[in-house]
């Protein structure tokens, strides 16, 4: 059960590292969603671990895809629209809400 | 759960190829090599979920996430046109992103090990039964909400991209 | 070094007891795992010839077949009207140089093509030639057989951005929308089917089939958009804009050459055949015959499915792409909802 | 008298000064003929405001006598203090009302000639008649609370008249000097009042007179108190500390001088000394002080008189001086010689000061010194013999009015301090020197106007001749009104303790006094009597010295104060206002002001508007959330 563990925490160590350091906007999707499935694979493991008949993990597991296909594909459109706007995705040229 | 030696290897090994593949994708300076192999990653998180006895949702991650996300981020990829012929530029201050990545990977692994957990119970053969009736009985709320928010969120990405040509 | 399987993950599968080859200790494969690597690579290396062997057959015969439809002979040189042509291609393109242009990025480039055929075959872990003829029985053997093919939609697009040329580039967009957009309805037929039948299994499947009537008569909708959807799948004749030679020269696969492009043309009929084969298990009852052994009627079923799918390639004009993309939304997605409902309905009149 | 009539004696000026007051703030309002109309009838309605209390005053003074009619009424309490609107007309008051009613009456008559045609006609009558009010409630208070409120208004009336003429800087400043000079008196006579009220827990005058006899203040204050109301007196009427203001106080509009600075406000601190007598007699040593403040005063601002050379400066010295007589009859234990001497110096003083007033309203310059005008007595005659009746008054002449009163001061300090009457002698011998010296230099001798023709002096108007008149007789019969051996009731009036023997008048210091008085005038006729008095003057400042530039600089008074108590005050108001104020409190506020902003700026740095350094500090908050929870679980 730590391997699970340990490996989860792996992931989800490179997905923050990703999400921090990449500048580019579609490399910081991808670093979400490996952190999603860091998430994900925590909660299989432990649906298996626990009462493996309710499949409550399983369920957040799945639930967790699906959330994550939605923000993939929210969150492409937003690139999208922002790459048309200000005719770049790098993260860290567009800082147009500053304080 | 992975009593067996052959399971703890296996699962041992699709870890590895996973920690490699998102290594590779986020370290990467060409863009679609970051997506191929975050494809990789994700084909071996789905053999882990296979091998913790879950396959339903081992297959649909690949239907999914391989098949969906993946060509979604290849189709932005497209779209926005920054090729892979020019590296990324990488972030400038990237020692404090891995100091952070470091701390929460070191706590989140330090934290593992602290555990005592419970023996792993039997699992049922028919997972996809046990799931189907989860979801339509304890776990119905899950499941609307899953329909809701996949509705939402294709309505939103419509509205975004094509905005006033709808 | 005991080995307790659990018994969920039992190998028993490779168990080769069937095939009765006395001098092979079958238990030893089980007792150690590189037994178990072994016996894995035996089968991977089964399919694959079998697959091999089915292409070149229909290469062949829709060769023949067209030839004929446009009233010539097609091949007749090689071997005895033609049959050694298949076998000539083959070596052609094993032969051909294999170019990749300079500029394409060179790990897609070479990936591609991997990811065309390897799900294809893949897919034929599942196909049900017998009750207990099939490879791998998966309890989820009917989502692995939709989940899998999935991935190809990704190496059509790679195979398109990676050569690098603004025709396979359209190619692959166009193929890759295509596949994506056809999955969905593809998907809600064969879930009609799963509904009738009980279990996601494939050979429960068969099994369902024999307590009721085959499921074609019970849900002959399904069955259509099924096929379609199929078709437009694989890029077969209706729905093969991506190669269509007169607009896009050869679609996503323009620039490869050589064993890389036999490799998509191993893919494409690889994932032809396995459709079928899922047709015939879905549909036709795979396998259920009154005489003949369950196997022999598996493969004529699947045959005259496949010789369908030839005949039609010749036959029918091509897509424009808006019409194709109009059809699978506006008109395939609404149909399968229906047809969600109808089988409802059958399920209920049924049992 | 009833009641009623005394409520009504202060109230029908207090009416007449409020409608005065709103006519002329409408003054401007108003159409032409509305303004002909008012300034028709203000003058006349004044007279009848302070007509009125004086004929009441009248009627008093031939009524009962003794313990008149008395007003009181609850006016408001404040905690135990209950504060009492208390009128009372007894025997001082009633002289004091004779005298402050009748003397406004002829100002306020010889006003109308005076200011006719004046910007602020309207206005200058309404400030008149709210003084006049004033000093009669002054006059009437039967307790301290009333009259101290009285007194303060009496205080600002004065300021607003002397600087009536507000648009010549030097009025406005000399108003302002008046006002906080007796300000600062007024600051010991309130103290007094805080001490008795905390002391005996009331404020009518003759329940405190019982009690402090009764020795209800102890030791320290029963010196105290007394001193401390005559540090008021002293403010207000101008004795030799706070004497600076009233010559400044020339500034403004001579009849206003005549009335305030001669008869009734200056006379206010020795009618208060005279009415709080009781407490003074508890305390032997404040009354020898009193009576030598007195008496330097008058020595003082006699030798300042002599070498004056603005004729109403002359005049205002005069008055110091004359006060410093009256306040060392008080010291002296002889109140009611000091209150007739009061009685009579009003009149022949008010006289002096309009007669000075006719000569400047003849002259049409503002202020008149000896060196403009001379030889007047054949244009203005009636100005000039009113003027020398006054003068004859004031040198102490035997028939003359001023005689009788100081005859009254000498006979009582005879019996108690003979240092004190050789100092007076020697100050009524320069008084005689110093007036007869104005009369010859402006009436007598040859003719002369340094300003243009001398024949547009003419005599003053009828309407400011009677004035004079009327104060020429009561300068001749206000001596007689108060002689003892012929009873009249004035002495009896004055319910204070009579002189020390009755009757008994020596007849050497009779005959001393008018010497004095007579060898006065015999010198200013030797010096200015010629037909060029001016080289008298110069003459004069010759031999004399450094002893005359002493007495024309006022022995350097002003310089002194200024250096000694205003500059340092000013630099410690600098300080204050600068360092402190700015530097302190301003910096303190500014600097917090600074500091939130400094802050502001400081988190908005925070907000840099990329979302990688919003993830960073997600990850860091929820490590450190965790790490929290971690310890804590």
């Amino acid at each position: 059960m730590t391997l699970v563990l340990v490996f989860s925490g792996l992931l989800f160590a490179i997905g923050t590292y990703g999400v921090l350091t990449r500048r580019n906007a579609i490399t910081l999707l991808i670093s979400v969603e490996i952190l999603m499935n860091a998430a994900n694979l925590n909660f299989v493991a432990f649906s298996r671990l626990w009462e493996p008949e309710l499949m409550t993990g399983q369920v957040f597991a799945l639930v967790g895809i699906s959330i994550a296909a939605c923000e993939a594909a929210v969150g492409l459109a937003l690139i999208l629209a922002i790459f048309r706007r200000f005719g770049t995705t790098d993260v860290g040229r567009i800082d147009f809400l500053r304080g | 759960m992975l009593d067996s030696d052959v399971q703890i290897a296996l699962f041992a090994a699709f870890g590895g190829i996973a920690v490699i593949a998102a290594l590779a994708a986020v370290l990467t300076r060409y863009l679609l090599r970051s997506i191929v192999a975050f494809g990789a990653f994700l084909t071996a998180i789905a053999g882990q979920f296979y091998i913790l006895a879950a396959d339903f949702v081992a297959l649909i991650q690949i239907f999914v996430y391989v098949g969906g996300v993946v060509v979604l981020i290849l189709f932005a990829l497209m779209l926005s046109a920054v090729g892979q012929k020019h590296p990324l530029a990488v972030s400038e201050h990237r020692g404090l992103g891995a100091v952070v990545a470091y701390a929460v990977g070191g706590w989140l692994v330090w934290a593992a090990f602290g555990q005592d957990l419970p023996k792993a119970g039997q699992v049922p053969g028919e997972t996809v039964a046990f799931l189907g009736r989860a979801f339509l009985d304890q776990q119905l709320v899950a499941f609307e909400v899953i329909g809701i928010i996949l509705l939402a969120a294709v309505v939103a990405a419509l509205v975004i991209v094509r905005g006033e040509r709808l | 070094m005991e080995v307790n399987w659990p018994d969920w993950l039992n190998f028993d599968w490779l168990d080769l007891g069937w095939l009765e080859l006395p001098w092979v200790d079958t238990n030893w494969f089980h007792d150690n795992w590189y037994g178990l690597l072994l016996l894995g690579f035996f089968w991977g290396v089964v399919v694959f010839t079998m697959v091999g062997a089915l292409t070149a057959v229909y290469v062949y015969v829709e060769r023949k077949v067209s030839a004929r439809i446009q009233g010539r002979l097609g091949p007749m040189e090689t071997g005895p009207h033609g049959l050694l042509q298949t076998l000539v291609d083959v070596v052609k393109l094993a032969v051909k140089e294999d170019v990749r242009p300079a500029a394409a990025d060179a790990l897609a480039f070479r990936l591609a093509p991997l990811l065309v055929v390897v799900p294809a075959v893949m897919a034929f872990v599942v196909v049900p030639f017998g009750v207990p003829m099939v490879i791998r029985d998966l309890n989820v053997g009917i989502l692995y057989f939709l989940a899998v093919p999935s991935v190809t939609g990704v190496g059509l697009l790679l195979a398109g951005w990676a050569s690098y040329d603004n025709y396979s580039f359209l190619g692959g967009l166009r193929a890759s929308a295509q596949f994506i957009s056809y999955e969905i309805p593809r998907t809600l037929a064969v879930v009609t089917v799963v509904m009738l039948s009980g279990s996601l299994s494939s050979a429960g499947l068969i099994g369902a089939q024999a307590d009721t009537t085959w499921f074609v008569l019970l849900l002959p909708l399904s069955f259509v958009i099924y096929a379609v959807t199929t078709l437009a799948e694989v890029n077969r004749v209706p729905f093969d804009i991506p190669e269509a030679e007169s607009e896009l020269v050869a679609g996503f696969h323009t620039e490869y050459s050589g064993f890389r492009w036999s490799l998509f043309f191993l893919g494409e009929y690889a994932s032809l055949t396995t459709a079928s084969a899922f047709a015939v298990a879905l549909f036709f009852g795979g396998g259920l015959g009154p005489v003949l052994p369950p196997v022999v009627w598996f493969v004529l079923k699947t045959a005259v499915i496949v010789f369908f799918a030839v005949v039609l390639r010749f036959t029918l004009p091509r897509f424009r792409q808006d019409q194709l993309m109009a059809l699978a939304w506006k008109y395939f997605l609404p149909l399968s909802l229906v047809n969600l409902l109808l089988a409802g309905l059958v399920m209920k009149a049924v049992f | 008298m009833s009641d009623a009539l005394l409520v009504l004696m202060p109230f029908t000026t207090l009416g007449v000064a409020v409608v005065l007051l709103l006519a002329a703030a409408l003054h401007t309002r108003l159409g032409p003929d509305y303004r002909a109309f008012v300034d028709r009838w203000t003058g006349p309605l004044s007279v009848f405001g302070v007509g009125v209390p004086f004929l009441l005053a009248l009627v008093g003074v031939f009524s009962d006598g003794g313990s008149g009619p008395r007003v009181e009424a609850l006016w408001f309490s404040v905690g135990d203090l209950d504060v009492f609107f208390g009128l009372r007309l007894d025997g001082l008051a009633t002289v004091m009302a004779v005298v402050v009613a009748g003397v406004s009456v002829l100002v306020h008559l010889f006003s109308i000639g005076y200011m006719k045609g004046e910007h602020g006609y309207v206005l200058y009558f309404a400030e008149l008649s709210l003084f006049s009010a004033a000093m009669l409630l002054l006059v009437l208070a039967s307790n301290f609370f009333l009259l101290f409120m009285a007194w303060e208004l009496v205080g600002a009336t004065s300021y607003l008249l002397i600087s009536f003429y507000y648009h010549r800087p030097a009025a406005a400043s000399a108003g302002k000097k008046a006002f906080l000079t007796t300000r600062l008196g007024d600051l010991g006579f309130l103290i007094a009042i805080f001490a008795i009220f905390f002391h005996l827990g009331t404020l009518r005058f003759d329940e405190v007179f019982a009690a402090a006899e009764a020795g209800m203040l102890g030791a320290g204050w029963e010196v105290a108190v007394p001193l401390l109301i005559f540090a008021g007196a002293v403010g207000k009427s101008a004795q030799l500390p706070l004497s600076v203001w009233l010559p400044d106080a020339m500034e403004g509009p001579t009849p206003v001088s005549a009335l305030i600075h001669a008869a009734t406000m200056v006379a206010a601190g020795v009618y208060l000394v005279a009415r709080t007598f009781p407490l003074f007699e508890l305390a032997p040593a404040a009354l020898t002080v009193v009576a030598w403040v007195g008496a330097l005063t008058a020595l003082v601002a006699a030798t300042i008189a002599v070498s004056q050379r603005d004729i109403k400066r002359v005049l205002a010295y005069s008055t110091i001086s004359q006060l410093g007589f009256m306040v060392t009859a008080l010291g002296a234990g002889v109140p009611e010689a000091g209150m007739f001497h009061l009685f009579t110096h009003a009149w022949f003083k008010a006289l002096l000061f309009l007669g000075a007033g006719s000569v400047i309203h003849a002259s049409g310059l503002h202020a008149v010194s000896i060196d403009d005008v001379g030889g007047l007595v054949k244009r203005m005659p009636i100005t000039a013999w009113t003027f020398v009746l006054a003068g004859l008054a004031l040198a102490g002449i035997p028939p003359f009015a001023g005689f009788w009163s100081k005859e009254e001061i000498f006979s009582g300090l005879l019996a108690e301090e003979p240092v004190l009457l050789g100092i007076l002698l020697v100050a009524s011998f320069l008084t005689a020197f110093y007036i007869f010296r104005l009369i010859f230099l402006v009436f007598f001798g040859p003719e002369r106007f340094a300003h243009g023709e001398v024949s547009r002096f003419h005599e003053s108007p009828t309407v400011m001749g009677i004035p004079l008149l009327v104060l020429g007789a009561m300068s001749v019969l206000a001596g007689f009104a108060g002689v003892s051996f012929l009873g009249f009731p004035l002495q009896g009036l004055m319910d204070l303790e009579p002189a020390a023997e009755e009757g008994h008048v020596t007849l050497w210091l009779l005959a001393l006094a008018s010497g004095l008085g007579v060898a006065g005038i015999a010198l200013a006729w030797w010096q200015y009597g010629g037909d060029r008095p001016l080289e008298a003057d110069v003459a004069l400042r010759r031999n004399l010295g450094p002893l005359y530039q002493v007495s024309e600089n006022a022995y350097y008074l002003d310089p002194i104060y200024n250096r000694t108590l205003i500059g340092p005050f000013l630099s410690a108001a600098g300080f204050l206002a600068f360092s402190i104020d700015n530097g302190l409190i301003d910096g303190a506020v500014n600097g917090l002001a600074r500091l939130t902003q400094g802050l502001g700026a400081l988190f908005r740095r925070a907000q840099t508007g990329l979302v990688r350094d919003y993830v960073t500090g997600m990850a860091v908050g929820s490590i450190i959330l965790a790490a929290v929870l971690w310890r804590v679980l």
